[in-house]
Order: structure tokens, then sequence, then C-alpha cells
């Protein structure tokens, strides 16, 4: 027995097996706000075994995370109101006071955040931070918390984990930081940990280590698993059971099994098409069916040349290599994807085919001429040639100028339109990206994710560019509106006769948008060529391994991965 | 030393520029809905209204700001009022100031005029400056950054009320002090808006709005007017809320050390700082004009105070948990 | 660390350079002959041809500039007339109106200045983050709102007016205190604070409320961030996340502030040093531009500069102290 | 007049004795502490407790107050027929604080020093009077010394004047004549221990005079020495202290604050308003006159004043009584018609060319303004000090301001920033034609008060000139020097009195008031003396067991 048992009188190991270790029953939850009361989850009911693990998969706002957070009552103080009954390990979660509730927390539920960063108090030692909370559950001086943090630290992977207890946050990586995070969950024994999307911040390899860890973790604890996420790749290979929500109700629950492979529900089954799968070759529709000619014509003439592009940061010894020497080349009509993990340079790289960015060193090429060296001035009659799409619907526009104004831009930059033209110019375009034209006045807050991500499609279009490099466009929607995004640039792609760099940290989505791929990593590219050679074939191993990563929708394919994973990692 | 740094560390809070802006008609709804701010703007209203009608209060008293009284005033004690509370009578409401005779009620009225002058004045003249060069050092190059960025710390360095000490002397005394004393103050105190402006420039220039501009083929100019100024809005009439009731007591800070406007304009400072010895003969005359400025820069603060919690987009949802990140882009 | 401190000492000397030419220039065009200054009120044109000899006046503002920067760095002698007495190196030259070396009247009024601001801070940190903690941890209760309500009218009165209704409460009606006037610590150390005790609550209850203003925004900001969402989840008590990991994030600009507030003080803090009589170098400073004294006036502003500078340095190393990310740099 | 003048009864009626320390709360430092730089009437107050000076004043209440003395000197002066050479012999048995000789060469040096740039201030008369005087640069620079002051042994000392001075044996009353050993002068570190010929040498002297300690000096000898009493054994002057605070602190009595009295502060009228109220407080109050006068001037050079039925016209108009409000009222200042103060020492003779009452009289104002060819009114331009509770300051200006109004005349301030004032008003060239300045007399004579302000030849065409009427007149520049040769006092005084009288007639200047001073001292202070000299209390008197 632990020691957190030992100490701690624990009524559901009285109340006998009999009892589920979590119960949730007609749970709603409901945020009183300014604009009137929001009803995040409404009558929802699921149970979790002991030891079982469940998968609570959803679009976003579907009410996942108020749910998790409803197991351990984290609304409480804070507004929310919250109905119905939640019983967890024995616990009467939403009547149990203070002092019962906070043995709960932590004790015998402990909960995993998605951002690891935020998640920690960037003040304490980590060690520390996962001393104080066992400390809150189990009698024992600081010098046995202390030990205890190191060994729960060496247990989730940490290398030197005596050492390392000493680092504050910011000194970890963010997939070390999650590791940590699991370490506290960890501490007190609990019998059931909540995950709350805790890879949709990493990157995939990262994600891979820690779903696995996980898995282990729950195989060797026999603790059960409640796992918050939107991403059904990631639920395939990880729970027993899945709950699908939508508007706050559970729309299809059974196994996994079943649901990933015959979901019922037209919800599920359109979640399930939305997701992009990386062994799928490009969907021919979108290929533009070229000519002879055209395709000859684009091999000899390059748009954009790259060579040995590089770019650094900061100044002497604290100098960042963001691009090494990059070299590559962007033929008309075609789109060259970009992959590589956080920090590998892709945006730096981006940022530089379209001048927002000087190189420090190497040539661009536009239409045979260097660029890369022009200065402000001599670069404004190109401008509307290189257009970009960014990544973040929210920044990249202005909050304080109408859509409409913002796409007007580069229109009335020109000076070429007379001012009805403009607007006349502007609907149109409103209206090819799939927007009503009569929108032309509403400003960006009035817009979805994947609204304001056509607006910013809009805009790079209005002066009728030749290229246009997508900095993520999509990372920061959920799946269906992906879908629907990769698809309108596909066609105006396709309509237009555009070349389009596509920058994603998504193999998948990248696969189903280019023709070449090129694979980055640490401001290098390590692999380029056609995409289907890529990722059918790859060479390069940094290549495989991230291939290997990518989590798939079959339970019995993920299993299979997670083995040879494992045999990669212990070779 | 004054409340120039609380503002910078507060206003700072409120300019979170990729923030959804609230309309105009938004900001005035979430402005009314603080009982507090109604207060304060109801009580700058009549101050505004008693300072515009200065003249015709006095009027209607029957009295004026320099017409001595010595038969009020007990000459062998060193000019004490005569009768209670600093000589209130039906002639003089809030009776006569000790020496002089000279009325309250006019000078106090009167006074409401400098304090508010100066104050609005300087704190245009700040914003015009602040704004100016904060947005030359956030746009400029290396050098022009550097240098401004350097005039600024000698102006943040410098206590406001010393260089406008020593300005004031140096200026001919032709000069009209209320416009003087506007100009001295605006532009010894807009070290820290010209700091927070650059701030906020050079925040939003690493915005993608703002290369997407770049991109649109826009210059610096017209990427400062278009895309930047509008940002700056918010948080430059936050910051200017708060410059107000700063201004105001800088401005009765130097009245009160004696070097503000000249007699015999009233100005409550300067009636502060005569009545200073006076707190025991003749409380009256430290208590009313002290109430007065007390009153007045509490007004400003409190509506300081609403006007920053009605442009702060996070006074909308005043709950948070969960992923807050993801939460803001879904209630926008 | 030592690149920092490199770059900090000289943007530092850069700051108090333009400072001091400002100010110069400022005095030089001001009217007023300091050798009248210094002749007295009635003196003869011979007399003053005389002084205006002795002063070094006759040389052009720029030479006179260079000799005060000169003595600053390498110090400066100066004739008794029976002998040479040496202003040791940081010289600033001496009083136009009394002859005093200024280094002499920094170091004979900085203990005043310094026991003001010093006594001063100490009860603003108290009473600030006393009463900035108490109203994050009642939000939404009655004493929170009270406690609002006096921290807004804090902020909101000129401390001149604080002072003077301290004057008259203390020391006219209820009579408990004697009118300060300032006794040197080391004259006699209880006087000293007894004296003191009024400007220190006056500074103290206007600066205060802008601390427990702070205090309590940033307090509850560190509680709506996801880390102590993170100890809730793990059932740590309220009070201990306010007092482990709530207070200390929130310290961090506090402290921060008071270091740069305590910089500002150490120049004076005028209207107080001057309604409560405390011979500082505000006090000083005003007289001596009364009287157009530049040497007097540039030494104490430059001090005061000084103090600023180092302050702020010494802001960003606690930052850093307080909060290992931040990078000196 | 000076009826009142002089401590209450109350503290007069114990018998003073030796012993204790006193203690001297001041609002200014006694910054200029060095003999050459000192400008003090009558040698100073705190100096003379260290600064023996050939003659001194005679410390007495009230009009026997304001006579000279001998003081080192055996008496207070042998002139020569026509007044230009003084001669003084020393009293025997003088020492210094370290017990060597007091000698005539050391006061001849001390003279010489006042002459020194590296010592700027002090009084202006030894550069004008003495032979040679406005060439000489000090001992430092010009080491053959002044001839015109003769020391034929060490006990007898001759100055040679180039003009008949009457007054001489008043001007030696100031420090400029203490004895300077020269082996111990350290130059402007002097006035750091200055070496004391007086009952009280200096043990401690910090900030610059901002913190005295005297303690009794032991080769002072009471028999050379009949004017200081020397009561107290050591003296504490602490100062820099608000006025409030020092009046605060002596009312309340508490503790050394028993023992102590003040040399430079007033009651202000709000503490004023308090005193009267208060019958034992009243009883620690001494009432004090010095010879001062605070006028509106004007520089007839300047439009419309060259017109001096406008000048008559501002006489009659001024209001004296909200004139002496605006100073605190009438127990701290006297309505003034004449320029000479009420005080027989300096000739006062009453006269009231232009009556105007004791608050005005606009009607006559402006029929006289009429004459004057101005029957609509006018607009001028009144120049004074923004200092505030000065006696040329800002509320004097308004009342002066406020009473012109009824007779037509709307007045426009002219407000200046301290220095700027002073420097402004007393050069020609910049001298504005209607403004507010005031007049002390250096000793208690017509001579100091008429002679500067109104001599025709003392007008400074390129340095500081006081006589701002820029008056010329031959008949007056030749009264004031028939007077000055006059070494009969009494007699000089009149004639002074009878010259008042005609310059006044030419209103270039409308007297306004004459201040008093009132001062409060502790409850165990004894002997108070307050002379008509000085108007201050003395502290070579008091007594504190
Ligand atoms: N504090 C709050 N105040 C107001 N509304 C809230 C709050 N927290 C959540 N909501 C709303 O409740 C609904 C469910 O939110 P929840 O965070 O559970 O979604 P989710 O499924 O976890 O989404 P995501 O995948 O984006 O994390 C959303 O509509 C959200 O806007
Ligand atoms: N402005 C900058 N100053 C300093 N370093 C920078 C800057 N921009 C990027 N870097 C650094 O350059 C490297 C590459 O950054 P970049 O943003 O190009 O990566 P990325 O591949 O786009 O990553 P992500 O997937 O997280 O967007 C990173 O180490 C980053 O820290
Ligand atoms: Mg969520
Ligand atoms: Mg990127």
């Amino acid at each position: 027995m632990s020691a957190a048992t030992d100490s701690a009188v624990d009524p559901a190991a009285t109340a006998g097996l009999a009892e589920p270790l979590v119960e949730v029953r007609d749970l709603v939850i409901d945020f009183p706000t300014a604009s009137g009361t929001v009803r995040a989850v409404d009558g929802l009911s699921f149970r979790l075994e002991a030891g079982g693990a469940l998968g609570i998969v959803g679009e976003s706002g579907s009410g996942k995370s108020a749910t998790a957070y409803a197991l351990l009552d984290l609304h409480r103080g804070t507004g929310a109101r919250t109905g119905g009954t939640v019983r967890v390990a024995g616990t009467d979660v939403l009547g149990a006071d203070d002092t019962e509730l906070r043995r709960l927390r932590g004790g015998r539920a402990a909960m995993v955040f998605q951002d690891p960063l935020s998640s920690l108090d960037p003040y304490y030692a980590i060690g520390d931070q996962i001393a104080e909370v066992y400390r809150v559950h189990v009698k024992a001086t600081r010098r046995a918390a202390r030990e205890r943090a190191v060994q729960v630290l060496d247990r989730v992977g940490i290398p030197d984990a005596a050492r390392r207890s000493r680092a504050r946050p910011h000194e970890f990586s963010g997939g070390m930081r999650q590791r940590a995070l699991i370490a506290m969950a960890l501490a007190c024994e609990p019998r059931l940990l909540i995950a709350d999307e805790p890879t949709t911040a990493l990157d995939v390899t990262v994600q891979a280590q820690i779903l696995d860890l996980l898995h282990e973790l729950r195989a060797e604890t026999g603790m059960g698993l409640l796992l918050v996420t939107h991403d059904l790749g990631v639920v395939a290979g990880s729970v027993d059971d899945v709950l699908v929500m939508r508007n706050g109700t559970a729309v299809e629950r059974g196994a996994v099994s079943a649901v990933l492979d015959d979901p019922r529900e037209p919800y599920t089954r359109a979640l399930l098409a939305a997701v992009p799968q990386v062994d799928a070759a490009r969907p021919v529709v979108l290929v533009k069916q070229r000519t002879g000619d055209e395709r000859k014509a684009a091999v000899e003439a390059p748009l954009l040349e790259a060579v040995g592009l590089r770019r650094e940061f900061g100044k002497r010894q604290d100098t960042v290599t963001a691009v090494d020497g990059v070299s590559l080349t962007v033929r008309r009509g075609e789109t060259l994807g970009i992959v590589g993990e956080s920090g590998s340079g892709k945006t730096t790289l981006g940022r530089m085919l379209v001048r927002l960015l000087d190189p420090t060193a190497g040539e661009l090429r536009y239409d045979g001429r260097d660029i890369g060296k022009l200065g402000d001035k001599a670069l404004r009659p190109l401008r509307r040639e290189l257009q970009m799409v960014f990544q973040d619907p929210v920044s990249s526009l202005n909050p304080r100028r109408s859509i409409g104004e913002s796409i007007a831009d580069p229109l009335r930059a020109a000076g070429e339109l007379s001012d009805k033209a403009v607007v006349e110019r502007v609907r149109e375009l409103l209206e090819r990206v799939g927007l009503e034209p009569d929108w032309y006045h509403r400003y960006p807050h009035e817009f979805s994710g994947g609204q304001r991500q056509r607006v910013g499609i809009a805009r790079a279009l209005a002066p009728a560019p030749k290229l246009i490099v997508c900095d993520e466009p999509v990372s920061a929607l959920d799946v269906t509106t992906q879908a629907q995004v990769v698809a309108l640039l596909g066609e105006l792609q396709r309509d237009l006769g555009l070349s389009l760099v596509f920058i994603a940290h998504d193999l998948a989505v990248v696969r189903q948008v280019s023709d070449r791929v090129a694979v980055m990593r640490a401001g290098k590219i390590v692999e380029e060529g056609p995409a289907d050679a890529v990722y059918d074939s790859p060479q390069h191993a940094y290549t495989k391994g991230l291939l290997a990563a990518v989590p798939v929708l079959d339970p019995v394919e993920s299993a299979v991965r997670r083995a040879s994973r494992k045999g990669l990692a212990e070779v | 030393m004054t409340t120039q740094d609380l503002t910078a560390v507060e206003a700072g809070a409120a300019g979170n520029p990729a923030a959804p802006a609230p309309g105009a008609r938004q900001v005035w709804r979430r402005l009314r809905a603080q009982r507090a701010a109604v207060a304060g703007t109801a009580v700058i209203a009549l101050l505004v209204l008693v300072a515009l009608a200065a003249p015709l209060l006095s009027a209607i008293e029957g009295q004026n700001t320099t017409a001595y009284h010595p038969e009020l005033v007990d000459s062998a004690s060193g000019g004490v009022p005569l009768g209670s509370f600093g000589g209130i009578s039906g002639d003089h409401w809030l009776g006569v100031e000790p020496g002089t005779g000279r009325d309250m009620f006019s000078r106090l009225v009167h006074g409401a005029q400098i304090s508010l002058a100066v104050a609005l004045g300087a704190t245009l003249v700040q914003i015009l400056v602040g704004v100016g060069t904060g947005l030359a050092a956030g746009l400029g190059n290396r050098f022009v950054d550097n240098l401004l960025s350097r005039v600024t710390d000698v102006m943040i360095t410098m206590p406001a009320l010393v260089f406008a000490i020593a300005l004031m002397a140096v200026v001919p005394d032709s000069f009209p002090r209320p416009l003087l004393l506007a100009l001295i103050i605006g532009f010894v105190a807009w070290g820290s808006i010209s700091k927070l402006v650059r701030a906020q420039v050079l925040s939003l220039k690493s915005l993608d709005y703002v290369a997407a501009s770049r991109l649109a083929g826009s210059g610096t100019w017209r990427i400062a007017r278009r895309e930047l100024l509008p940002s700056l809005v918010a948080p430059v009439i936050t910051y200017a809320a708060l410059l107000i009731p700063a201004n105001m007591v800088i401005e009765s800070g130097l009245s009160f050390l004696g070097i503000g406007v000249k007699p015999p304009t009233p100005s409550w400072g300067q009636m502060l700082s005569s009545a200073n010895t006076w707190y025991e003969a003749d409380p009256a005359y430290v208590l009313l004009p002290a109430a007065m400025l007390f009153i007045s820069v509490l007004a400003f603060t409190v509506l300081a105070d609403g006007i920053r919690t009605a442009l702060d987009p996070r006074a909308a949802s005043r709950l948070r948990i969960g992923t807050g990140r993801k939460r803001e882009e879904a209630a926008s | 660390m030592i690149r920092f401190l490199l770059r900090r000492t000289v943007s530092a000397a850069v700051v108090l350079l333009v400072l001091a030419v400002v100010l110069y220039a400022v005095f030089y065009l001001a009217p007023g002959d300091p050798a009248q200054l210094s002749c007295g009120p009635k003196c003869s044109p011979a007399q003053l041809v005389q002084i205006r000899e002795q002063m070094g006046l006759n040389d052009s503002v720029y030479v006179q500039f260079w000799h005060f920067l000169q003595g600053i760095v390498t110090g400066h002698d100066y004739s008794t007339g029976t002998g040479t007495v040496h202003c040791s190196a940081p010289c600033f030259g001496q009083s136009y109106r009394t002859g005093e070396l200024v280094s002499d009247i920094l170091v004979a009024k900085l203990p005043a200045t310094a026991s003001l601001a010093i006594g001063a801070m100490v009860l603003w940190l108290l009473l600030g983050i006393g009463t900035g903690v108490l109203s994050a941890l009642r939000r939404g209760r009655p004493t929170e709102r009270l406690l609002t309500g006096l921290t807004l009218a804090g902020t909101a009165t000129p401390v001149f007016i604080i002072g003077i209704l301290l004057l008259m409460l203390f020391c006219s009606v209820l009579q408990w205190l004697p009118y300060p006037s300032y006794v040197p610590f080391t004259d006699d150390p209880q006087q000293w604070a007894w004296n003191l005790l009024l400007p220190w609550l006056a500074l103290a209850l206007v600066e205060s409320a802008k601390y427990a203003r702070l205090t309590r925004s940033s307090m509850l900001e560190t509680l709506a961030e996801d880390h102590i969402r993170t100890f809730r989840a793990y059932g740590v008590s309220e009070r201990a996340i306010i007092g482990r990991h709530a207070l200390r994030a929130a310290l961090t600009p506090v402290i921060a502030l008071s270091a740069l507030d305590l910089g500002t003080m150490f120049g004076g803090a005028l209207l107080t040093e001057s309604l409560f009589n405390v011979p500082g170098l505000g006090q000083k400073l005003v007289q001596s531009v009364e009287l157009k004294d530049l040497p007097v006036v540039v030494g104490i502003v430059l001090v005061m500069g000084f103090a600023v500078v180092i302050a702020n340095a010494a802001a960003d190393v606690l930052y850093a102290l307080a909060d290992r990310r931040v990078v000196l740099a | 007049g000076p009826k009142d003048s002089g401590g209450a009864k109350a503290s007069t009626d114990a018998k003073p004795a030796k012993g204790g320390t006193l203690y001297v709360l001041n609002n200014q430092a006694q910054e200029d502490f060095d003999p050459a730089r000192l400008y003090t009437s009558g040698g100073g107050n705190v100096p003379s407790l260290v600064y023996r000076t050939l003659t001194t004043r005679t410390r007495a209440n009230g009009a026997e107050g304001s006579k000279v003395a001998a003081d080192l000197a055996t008496n207070t002066g042998e002139p020569s027929k026509d007044a230009t050479v003084w001669t003084y012999h020393l009293k025997d048995g003088l020492k210094y604080e370290d017990g060597s000789p007091i000698t005539t060469a050391d006061i001849k040096y001390g003279i010489e020093r006042a002459f020194a740039a590296e010592l700027s201030g002090g009084a202006p008369y030894l550069r004008d009077w003495l032979i040679g005087g406005a060439a000489y640069q000090g001992p430092y620079k010009d080491k053959n010394g002044l001839a015109s002051v003769e020391t034929p042994d060490a006990r007898t000392i001759v100055f040679h004047l180039n003009k008949p001075e009457g007054e001489f044996p008043f001007l030696a009353t100031q420090t400029s004549f203490a004895p300077v050993p020269k082996a111990k002068d350290t130059g402007t570190k002097y006035a750091e221990h200055p070496v004391s010929s007086g009952p009280y040498k200096v043990i401690k002297n910090e900030n610059n005079g901002e913190h005295l300690v005297l303690e009794r000096n032991p080769n002072w000898s009471e028999a050379t020495d009949d004017q200081r009493k020397a009561y107290p054994d050591s003296i504490d002057v602490q100062s820099g202290l608000d006025q409030a605070v020092i009046n605060q602190r002596l009312s309340t009595g508490t503790g050394k604050d028993a023992a102590a009295v003040t040399t430079d502060t007033n009651l202000g009228p709000a503490e004023l308003a308090k005193v009267n109220g208060d019958k034992a407080l009243a009883s620690r109050v001494g009432t004090g006159h010095f010879g001062y006068t605070d006028y509106i001037a004007f520089n007839p050079k300047v439009k419309p004043f060259d017109n001096p039925k406008v000048r008559q016209a501002i006489a009659y108009a001024v209001n004296r009584t909200t004139v002496v409000n605006a100073v605190g009222g009438s127990s701290l200042a006297d309505q003034a018609t004449t320029y000479l103060p009420e005080q027989a020492s300096f000739g006062y003779t009453p006269y009231d060319p232009f009556p105007a009452g004791k608050t005005g009289d606009p009607v006559k104002a402006k029929q006289v303004l009429a004459e004057a060819g101005y029957p609509n009114g006018i607009t001028v331009s009144l120049t004074h000090d923004v200092t505030k509770a000065d006696e040329q300051g800002p509320e004097v200006a308004t009342a002066v301001q406020d009473a012109l109004k009824a007779a037509g005349i709307t007045v426009k301030l002219d407000g200046q920033e301290h220095k700027a004032f002073s420097e402004k008003i007393h050069n020609v060239s910049t001298e504005p034609g209607f403004f507010l300045t005031g007049w002390g007399a250096d000793w208690p004579s017509g001579g100091p008060f008429l002679g500067p302000i109104f001599d025709g030849r003392q007008i400074v065409k390129d340095g500081s000139n006081f006589n701002n009427a820029q008056l010329d007149d031959p008949a007056v520049n030749k009264e004031i020097d028939e007077i000055n040769k006059l070494t009969d006092l009494k007699a000089a005084a009149v004639r002074w009195g009878a010259l008042d009288k005609k310059i006044g007639e030419q209103a270039v200047t409308v007297p306004l008031f004459h201040p008093v001073y009132k001062r409060l001292f502790g409850k165990d202070i004894k002997n108070v003396v307050i002379s008509d000299w000085t108007g201050v209390l003395d502290i070579s008197q008091v007594s504190v067991k």
C-alpha cells in the first residue's frame, strides 16, 4: 500500500469495489457572463470504472474542460454554477466541504493541464512544487517530500532527476514540463488521473512520448485515466472508451474501437472525416491538371529561389541561428510544403521569403532577380506579388478596423483603383473566400476563427499575388474548420494558378496540400522531395521518427506503433 | 514620487493591443454601469460648470475675488476673520480670507478655473509630446530610438516639480501664467506616456496585422496612422484620464510652493499654502480649498478608474478558470 | 552581469550628463548674476568685478561647464585666501551664495532626506502590502470595498493636504505630537523618530495607497494565472496559495517600484520636506532654485538623478533576482 | 510709536543669574559668520557674543538702546575737526580666547579682510569712506595693506576718511571692526572656528552656521566689557527651523524649549490670534521696533510717474489699513506717512503731505489724477516680489491694487520672482516705474536711512542702485553733506527729520508702514532686553537661571 492511502482513511476503499471510480449524473454547468448565462455543460452523465480509461472528445467549446474541472469542482468560487451529481473515488464532489474536497484534489484524483509552461509556478523549483503538493496530502518531512519529488520525476523519465528537480520551470522544455506535471500528479498515487489536453501544446514526437508515458503508468499503477482531447488520433491509442461531446451534451459513447470504426452519429462521422490522414495521398481533386508545357516552363523558371538563406537573431554570444543555410525553389503554380517541429525555423524562413525579415546571408531570387537585399522603398512594387497568410487569426487582423478595410489596404496602397472600385473588388474577394460580401463593415471580433482565416486569405489575394506563404494557416483551428480552410486554399490555387508555400507542423495537413515537401529541423532542410516520396519512403532518420510519432485513428495500429516506438527507444 | 509611476504601471495593463476593441457605445455602457464613475463624472461636470460660471456665481453672491474687506477681520489679532467658521455670512457664503477679508466663495470658484484649465492643458501637451516621441522612438531606427529613449529617461528621472520650478523662473513674467503652467507641466511630465506609447508600438509592431499591412505596401507613416494609432487610443485615453488628476496635483503643488499662478489670481494650492499657518486660528481657511482640491482629484481619479475598467477587455469576462487563451477566442 | 553593469554605467553617465547640460542651459538663460548673489545686496560695481574674476565668471559658459565637469572627475582646488582647500573627486563646485562646497551641503542634507525616505518607505510598504493583500483576500466583501475606497481617497489626496490635516489633527486638535522639527538621529534617536513620525505618515499614507492598489491588482492577476489553478487542483489551501504563490509574484513589481520611489525620494520629497520643515535636499533645492544658486541646484539634481539611475538598476536587479526568467542585458 | 518696547513685565521682575544653557531657535542659519562677510546692524546678535568691535550698541531697552557705546575702544571715537580722521585707543587687558592680547594691528587686518573678493559680502561703507578703499583688493592679493588705516602702536588705530562722517562711531559697531589675528586667519574657512574676542567661543559650527554651540570664553573679562552680560554658561543656536515650529515650540515651552529664545522670528498673524487670547502667553511676548520703512517707490524716469500729480494721486488713494492687514494686522505693522521711522534717534518728525486718512481718499485722488490729465483714470503696472508673506509680496500688492481701483487707477500686477525682482529694481536700466520696496537703516540714524536712498551721488549706474527715485537734487545732496559733518548726533537728528519732510513732499515715495516685531520667548527666560536698534531680544542680556 502506498503512503497516501495509509495515512488517509479512504472511504472508497471500504465502500467496496462495486462503486465506479467516477460517476457523473446530469451534470449542468452555467457561466454567468455580462451578456447572459452560458450553459457549457447540459445534463451530462457518464461513468468510469476503477482502472479504466475514458476519452472525452469534441470540438472546441463543447464543454470538455468544463466537465473535467467539475470532477474536482474547480468551478467552486469562480462564480460558475454547477448542478447534478459528481462522485469521484467515493466522494460527492459537488456536495463536499472544502476540507474534504481538498483531500480529494491531488490525493485521490489528480489533474494534468494543457499548457505545461503556465501550469507551474515560475518562482519555485520544480522539485519544491511537487514536494509542496505531496505534503498537503501526506504527513512527511520536508526532506522526505523532496525525496518523493525526485523519485516521481525520475519515474516520468526526467534524466538526472535529483539535480533537475532544483530547476525552475523555464529551464525545462515543453515536454519535460509536461512530464513534471505528470510527476506531480503521481506524487500521491491517485486513483484517477484527469488529463485535459495534455499534449495539445506539444510537438508530435513529444506528444507520442507523453502518451506512451501515460499508457505505461496506467499499466503499472492501475489508476483510472480521463483524457480530454480534441484530437481523435490521441484517443485512439490511449483509452478504452470514448465519449463524444457537442454543445455540452454527449452525442455518442462506447468502446473506442467501435466509435472510431463505426460511428453512429453524423457529428462523430464529420469529426472523423475532417481528421487529415498522414498516410492518405493528396486528394486528386486538388491537383491541378497541367499540360506538359506548363510543367516544363515551371521546372525551367522557378518563381522564387532561395540559395543558402540564413538568418540570425541576437548579438554576439547570444546569437540564435533560426535559419541556417536553406536552399529551396518554388515553381510557378506549385505548392511547397514545409514541415518541422516547433522552433525549427519555419516561420523565420517563411517571413524571409516574403521579405518581412531581412536575411542575414544568402540569396533570394524572385523571377531571377535578387531581392534579398532590397530596401523598403525598392520592395514596395514587389510587395503585391508576395503575400502571406498568418497563423494566428486573432493577431493577424487589426481589431480596430473593419475587415473590409483590412482587405482593401493593398488595393488602396497601390492607388490604382477608385474608392468605389476598391469596395467592389473587396466584396468580390469576400465572396470568393466564402464570406458574405455585406460583411465588409464588420469587425474581426464578430467572426469565428475559421472565418477570420478566410478574411486573411482574402487580404492576401487582394493584390493578385504570384506567391502566398501560408504560415500554419490552420493550426489554430479545430479539425472541421481546418478541413474547410485547406480545401479553400487548394481551390484558390487551382483557379488562380498561384504558387503556395504551406508551412505547418502537422504532417498530415502538409501532405494534403503539397506537391513537394521540405522537412526542417534546427534551421536546416533535412529532406526534400515530392510529397508522396517523402511520406511513403522517408530517407532521413528524423523524418522517419516524425512519421512514426503521428497518432493514428485505428486503435490496433496505434498499439503496434507504440510497440515499435518502444523498440526504437530501447535499441 | 507622484501618481505618475502608478499610472504607468496601471495603464500598462490596459493595453493588450491585440484584444478586440470595445466600441465607443459599449465603453459608454460599461462606464455607466459603474456607480462610482457616474458619480465622478457628475462631480466633474459640476466642477466644469462652476469653473465656467465662476464670474456669474460671484456676481450672484455680489462679491469678487479681489475686494479687500478690512472691516471683516480683526486687525489687532493678525487679521483673523470676525465671526464663526471663517466669517460665514449672507454676504460671504463661505466666509472671508484672513488678513485681507477677500471673499472665499469667489476665490474658490475662480480657483476651479485655474485647476481645470491647467490640468487639462497640461494633459493635452503631454499627450501630444508623449505620443509623438513614443511613436517616433518605436518606429524610428535604432539611433532615433536610442536618442529619444535617453531623453525620455532624463524626463522621467527629473522630478517634474523640480524642472517646473526651474523653468518657471526662466520664462519672462509677461507670459500668461496658467498657459505657462500648462506648458511647463506638459513638457516636463510627458516621459512616462512616451515610454508607454513606445512599448505599445513595439509590441504592436510585432503583431501580424502590422506585417500584413507592410505586405500590402504601406509605408511607415501609413502604418502608424492606420494600424497603430487606433490601437493606441485606448491605452492613451486610459493614461490621460490618470494624468489629469496627477497634473492637478502638480499644479497645486507648484502653487503651494509659491510658484504657480500669480496673485491676485486665486488658485487652490496657493490658498492652501497661505492657509498652512492658519489651521488653528481659522480652520475654514484650510479646509475649504483642501476639500475642493480633494474632491476634484478624487472625481477625476474615480473616472479614470472607471474608464480603465470600461476599456479593459478583460473586464467583460471576470471569471477565469480553464484554458484562458482559448476562451478569449471563443468569446470574441 | 558585468555587461549589464557596464551598459548601465554608460547610459547612466549619459543621462546625468544630459541633465547637467540642460540645467546649466536653463540657469544660464535665467536672469540673475551669480556674482551679485555672492556679494550681497549692497554691493559696489568694483566689488562685483573682483568677485566675478574670483569666481571665474568671466569665462564663457562652455569653459565654466567644462571646469564643472572636470571638478566632478578630478576634484578641484579652491583658494581660501590664505591657502587652498581641496574639494575631492565628485566636486560640484561652491555655492555662489555662501561659498560652501556643494559636496559639503549634500553630505549635510542627505541624512534628513534619507531618514524621511527610508522611514516612509518602510511604513508605506507595510501599509500598502498589508492593505493590498487584505483586499485581495477579502475580494467581493465589504472589507474590500472599504479598503478600495480608502486607497482611492489616498491616491487622490495631494501629500500636502494629508500633511496639513495630520498637523491639524495631531498637533493642534489632539496635541499628541509636537509640531515636527527635525532632530538628527545621531543626536537623539527617540526624538528623531518622534519628530519624523508625521512626515513619514503623510508620505506613507499617500504612497501606500498606490502600493495597495498595485499589490491588490497584481495579486488578483496572479491568482487568475494557470499555475494557481494547478495548486488549487492539488488541494493546496487558499491561505498557502496566497501566502506562497500569489504574494511572491505580486511582490516583484512592488519591490521594483519601491526601489524606484526610494530613488526619487532621495532627491527629496519637495513638498513633504517643505511642509514639515525637514532640512533635506528637497528643501535646499527649492531654496537654491529661488536664489539661482546654480552649483547647488546642479549638485542636488545630479545626486537625485544618480539615485534614480541607481534605483532603476536596482529595480532591474531585484526583478531579475525575484524572477529568474528575466535575463539582465 | 514705540511706547511699548521692551520685554514683558513678568520676566523683568526675577533677578537674573549666571549659569545654564540658552537655546536659540532660529529660522535663518548664521551662514555668514565670518566677520568680513557679515552684514548686520550693530554687530549682529549671535556674532556679537564672539566678536567685540571698536564700538558697540548700548544694550538697553527701547530708545536708550539706539545709542553707541565703547567696546574694545576706550570711547566711541575721537574725530578730527571736520570728522574725516577718527582715532581710537584700546582698553587694557583685552584678550582673545587663547589668552593672547588683542592689538590694533588685528583690527586693521580684520578691516582689510572685508575687502577681499574671496570673502564677499559685508557692508559697503568701508569701501566708500576710507581713502583708497574703492581700489583696495584685500590682504590676500595686496600685501601692502590699506594705508588709510594706521596703527601707530598696538593700542591706537587711526582712520582717514575721504569725506566728513560724523556717524563713524556707528560704523565701528559692525563686525568688520572685530580683531582677526593674522596668524590664525584661515581665509574662507575662518568662520568654522573664528578666534573669539567676546564672552563666548565657538565650540561647534555645523553645516555653515546651521548649528552653533558657544561656550563661555574664560579669557573674556567682564571688567573690560560693560555691555554684554553673558549669564548663560553656554549657548546653543539651532537654525533652519520653520517659523511656525519656532513659535509653536516657544509657546509650548517643554523641556529645553523653556530656556529658548529666537532672534529672527516674529509671531505670525495666525499665531497672534492665538496669543491674544492667552494671558500667560501674552506675557511672554516682547515687542520691538527696528528702523525700517516699507514704501511704494516710483521711478520718475518712467511715464506716467514723471508727473508728480500721478504720484500724488496714488499717495492719496492708498489704503494703509488694508496694507497693514495684508502683512498681519495692526499688531505687526504701524501705518507710516513719514519716511523716517518713528524714533527720536532717526530724527522722526511727523508729517503727512498727502493725507489719505486710515483707509485712503479716493475722491481727492481722483481729483488730483484729473489735474494730472487723466480724468478717466489710468492703467499702471505695479512690480512686486512673488515671495509670499513678504512685505513686498503679493498680499501688499493686491491691497494697493484694490485701493487704487476706487480712485480710477487700474493696477496690473507684475509679480517677479524674488531674485529677479531685487535685481530688476536695483538696476537703473531695468528699474520699473512703480514698485514695492523697503529700507532699513544700518544703524539708528537718519544718515544711513536717507543717504543711500536720496543722495544723488549714490545713484549707481552699473551696479546695485538704491536711489530708486534717482533723485539728484543739489539742495538735498548739500544738506546730506552738511549733516554728515556733524558729530553732535542729536543736532544731526533734527536736521535729518527736516530733510525727510522736504523730500517727502516731492512724492517720490509713498511710505506705507513700519513693521513691528512680536517675539515670543521661553518660560525660563529672564532679563529680556529689546532695543530700538535691533528690535530683537538681545541674547547677550538674557539669563536662563
Ligand atoms: N469562465 C467562463 N466564462 C464564460 N464562459 C465560459 C467560461 N469557461 C468556459 N466557458 C464557455 O463554456 C463553453 C465550454 O468551455 P470549455 O472550456 O469546457 O470547452 P472545451 O471543450 O474545453 O474547448 P477547448 O477545446 O477549446 O478547450 C464554451 O462555450 C466557453 O465559452
Ligand atoms: N525575433 C526573434 N528574436 C530572437 N529569436 C527568434 C526570433 N524569432 C525566432 N527566433 C528563434 O528562432 C528559432 C526559430 O523560430 P521560428 O519561429 O522560425 O520557428 P518555427 O519553426 O516557426 O516554430 P513554431 O512551430 O513554434 O512556430 C527559434 O529558436 C526562435 O526562438
Ligand atoms: Mg478545453
Ligand atoms: Mg512558427
